[in-house]
């Protein structure tokens, strides 16, 4: 049941519009004056503007997704594919690296990705690779003003995905599993 | 040579074949209006002409009233075009040969 | 020969108005420039930002202190702006309506620097009378020239062939008919005081007995929220309201062909407020400068005053932006036509019997 | 020489006579805006030849209704009813033959009649100014009745209009 809230209705005076164009008149030009005397926040950034100073994003920020590293600096992505099943605009196009790849270059994965290309120029920063990755690969960072100045230069490669994302070294999986397995190993399970 | 009464009579006159033209030519029941308004439009140059070279002002009121009659006229017209084609969707004189809607 | 030429008195006339003319248009055309850029400093000011502050060529930054200060205030912004829009690429859709949508832009220009033409923007300079053409019928002039305007914006709409600039070029269609009823009926009362179509006669006549808007307020407020009716700004910009009609007739506009929408509504600005302030305001004068001006000095003066009267209706024009929200469709049609025709109708009933009894 | 009013003459002359031959007979578009386009043009023409004639507040008139208000209100329904079909349709020979016959008939007795008739009028005469204020005595003295009928006419219209504009006619 939706409630029904009666306004109370508006004198001879209120329906002319003048008290709202007064009020308007008013809020406008208080905020022109403190603007125009340097006491609002319009001057009062510190440090300074945009290009020269960085916007400080906040934690939450979803920015451009990069690839990153683990704590000894190898490559998370296992080329499983579901980041890019799952990207809405398409913009993920994953090369595996077939029967005749080596191994991977670390513990507990048998295959790298040979080419893993994100074209930013697509990319809607939704998220959801980051959310179904299986190895934590790949992360949206707070990177936020992506430009270039042509189409190819927008498709970025897993070379420039992985520098640009880093090493993170806040979430390792795989150390966790090791340590588990290790675990594991000392039968029975030490529970205290 | 200078332009006289003659000359302005002219002009209308052509003006005035053209809109005929138009209405028996044209199958658009709007574009037959629209000549129906340059025909208007050529008496009202006749009139503004006789006013000038007759020394009176008479034709220019008469010019006056014409242009108001047809304001008024199109506002009614296009109204009837209007509601004409919301029941047969067109706008076509030939389509619109019956006289019962 | 060449003599004769110079004293002949129709190639003065021309001479004359060709001068005229030039100055009038690159005057306006800068203030259209700087219109810009002012509304985006006030936009900003009222809206806690800092609004252009950035653009300057290299050389000006080399002046000591004056450069870094102009740069600040955007002085060099329009430039930028301009030079932007030249350059962008001229993009033209392909299931347009080519040759109406080439024409349209031009269209919604001109009528705007027609309406400029009528307008005594100062009394007197040397022997010269500071108006393009001092037309009997000036006011009059004004509103057929004006009511053209509306072709531009309904064949943008109509040509695009696109659904959100068709609705746009509808609405603005009705609203720009709606609104000019209004407008004129406004100006009658003012004729029925002075008694004559002349813009310069009521501009004298105001000097003489005070200013219009103390005689009737009723139609300076009336001609004020038709005129902003009338250019499609804020709270009347159905036309292009960004927000539901992403930019209405103009959204398949790009490049120079946008700009020239944009140059028409500041000049349609322009226009209407020196309309105002000379049939309102007493256009060049001033309470006690009422005289055509005989020396140099007196002239230039009473187009500083023009001047500066129509600034300040432009900044009007630029607060309300800021400060109103859009009216819904069906309000603005109701103000139209059930306030201001009746309003208006009867302003003239009472002046006239105003000036039956007082001006025997 | 040629006064300059004379040349203005002949070119808004003919530019009236060329826009309202493309009004009604464009070789190159058969679309309804185009021909509405092209009757703005020759009414804005012909507001020229009035300012010629001396007659200032029609040609204003001239221009803020039929151009302003009445054509605005055609490309109106125009771009409502979206006749994009009339475009294709086939002009019928045999109608626009005979009617082109007819029309030149009718041009060809009206010129010949205007080349023999004899001028009436003296050359010699002031021609009339057609000053607005001298037009509003006439307009409120002379022809007051009419004025009055014009307007209860107008009245008539708009309540006519709005009734034929409702969705349902009962």
């Amino acid at each position: 049941m939706t409630k029904v809230v009666d306004r109370s209705p508006l004198n001879f005076y209120e329906r002319t519009y003048l008290p709202a164009l007064v009020e308007g008149f008013k809020v406008t030009a208080r905020h022109f004056v403190r603007s125009v005397k340097g006491e609002n926040t319009a001057t009062d950034l510190g440090d300074g503007y945009y290009p020269e100073v960085p916007w400080r994003v906040e934690g939450g920020y979803r920015g451009a997704p990069y690839l990153v590293r683990d704590q000894e600096g190898a490559t998370k992505c296992v080329s499983c594919q579901l980041c890019e099943f799952i990207c809405p605009p398409k913009a993920i196009k994953i090369t595996p690296p077939g029967p005749e790849a080596g191994p991977a270059d670390r513990p507990n994965a048998e295959k790298m990705p040979r080419e893993f290309e994100i074209n930013m120029l697509r990319c809607i920063f939704c998220g959801l690779c980051q959310e179904v990755c299986p190895e934590e690969a790949i992360f949206l960072q707070q990177h936020y003003s992506l430009s270039g100045l042509s189409r190819e230069e927008m498709i970025y490669n897993k070379e420039k995905l992985l520098k640009l994302g880093g090493v993170h070294a806040g979430i390792q999986k795989w150390k966790h599993k090791l340590e588990e397995a290790k675990e594991q190993e000392s039968f029975p399970v030490n529970v205290g | 040579m200078q332009p006289g009464l003659p000359h302005y009579l002219a002009v209308s006159a052509l003006l005035f074949s053209l809109g005929l033209l138009g209405v028996i030519a044209r199958r658009s029941l709007l574009v037959m209006y629209m000549s129906l308004e340059l025909m208007l439009n050529a008496a009202n140059l006749a009139l503004v002409a006789f006013s000038r070279f007759n020394q009176n002002l008479n034709g220019q009121v008469m010019v006056f009233f014409i242009i108001t009659v047809a304001a008024a006229e199109v506002a009614v017209g296009l109204a009837l075009i209007v509601a004409l084609f919301r029941k047969r969707q067109t706008s076509h004189v030939e389509d619109l040969a019956s006289l019962k809607l | 020969m060449l003599e004769n030429l110079f004293i002949d008195p129709t190639f003065q006339f021309v001479l004359f108005s060709a001068a005229k003319i030039a100055v009038v248009f690159g005057v306006v055309m800068t203030f259209v420039a700087y219109a810009v850029l002012v509304e985006r400093k006030v936009s900003a000011f009222i809206q806690d930002r800092v609004g252009p502050n950035r653009t300057a060529p290299p050389l000006a930054l080399k002046i000591p202190v004056l450069g870094r200060f102009l740069q600040r205030c955007g002085i060099f912004q329009p430039m930028a702006d301009g030079l932007k829009f030249i350059l962008k690429e001229d993009f033209t859709p392909a299931y347009v309506r080519t040759i109406y949508f080439w024409i349209a832009p031009a269209i919604s220009v001109i009528p705007a620097f027609l309406t400029l033409a009528v307008i005594p923007f100062g009394s007197t300079l040397g022997k010269q009378q500071m108006v393009i053409a001092d037309l009997n019928v000036g006011i009059l002039y004004t509103f057929g020239i004006v009511s053209l305007g509306v072709y531009g914006i309904v064949l943008a709409g109509w040509a695009s062939n696109s659904k959100y600039p068709f609705l746009g070029g509808i609405r603005s269609s009705a609203q720009m008919i709606s609104y000019e009823i209004a407008m004129g009926m406004s100006v009658v009362s003012l004729f029925l005081i002075v008694g004559d179509l002349n813009l310069s006669k009521l501009i004298q006549w105001q000097a003489d007995n005070g200013w219009l808007v103390l005689y009737q307020p009723v139609a300076f407020v009336i001609f004020l929220v038709s005129a902003f009716a009338e250019t499609n700004r804020l709270p009347f910009d159905l036309p292009e309201s960004e927000t539901e009609l992403v930019g209405g007739y103009h959204t398949e506009y790009s490049s120079m062909k946008f700009a020239l929408f944009f140059l028409g509504e500041y000049a349609n600005m322009i226009a209407s407020s020196a309309m105002m302030v000379t049939l309102f305001f007493g256009g060049w004068s001033l309470p006690f400068l009422g005289k055509p001006a005989d020396s140099l000095l007196g002239g230039l003066v009473h187009i500083g005053i023009f001047i500066a009267k129509m600034i300040v209706l432009m900044v009007v024009f630029i607060w309300v932006r800021w400060m109103l929200p859009r009216f819904r469709y069906d309000q603005l049609m109701d103000l139209g036509w059930r306030r201001f025709i009746p309003i208006a109708l009867l302003n003239i009933v009472l002046t006239a019997l105003g000036v039956a009894l007082f001006n025997r | 020489m040629p006064q300059l009013t004379d040349l203005l003459f002949y070119a808004f002359a003919g530019l009236t006579l060329l826009f309202g031959f493309l009004c009604v007979a464009n070789p190159l578009s058969r679309n309804p805006v185009t021909s509405a386009m092209f009757l703005v043009l020759t009414i804005i023409s012909m507001a020229g030849l009035f300012v010629l004639l001396h007659a200032f507040f029609l040609a204003a008139v001239q221009i803020l209704v039929y151009a302003g208000a009445v054509m605005v209100l055609f490309l109106f329904v125009i771009m409502l009813l979206d006749l994009k079909e009339e475009e294709r349709r086939k002009l019928n020979a045999i109608a626009v033959g005979l009617g082109s016959v007819a029309v030149l008939g009718l041009a060809g007795v009206l010129l010949r009649a205007l080349i023999q008739a004899k001028p009436v009028i003296a050359a010699g005469t002031q021609p009339v100014e057609g000053s607005t204020k001298e037009l509003g005595r006439i307009l409120f003295q002379s022809y007051l009745l009419p004025f009055e009928i014009l307007s209860i006419l107008l009245l008539v219209a708009m309540v006519g209009v709005i009734l034929l504009s409702k969705k349902e006619l009962k």
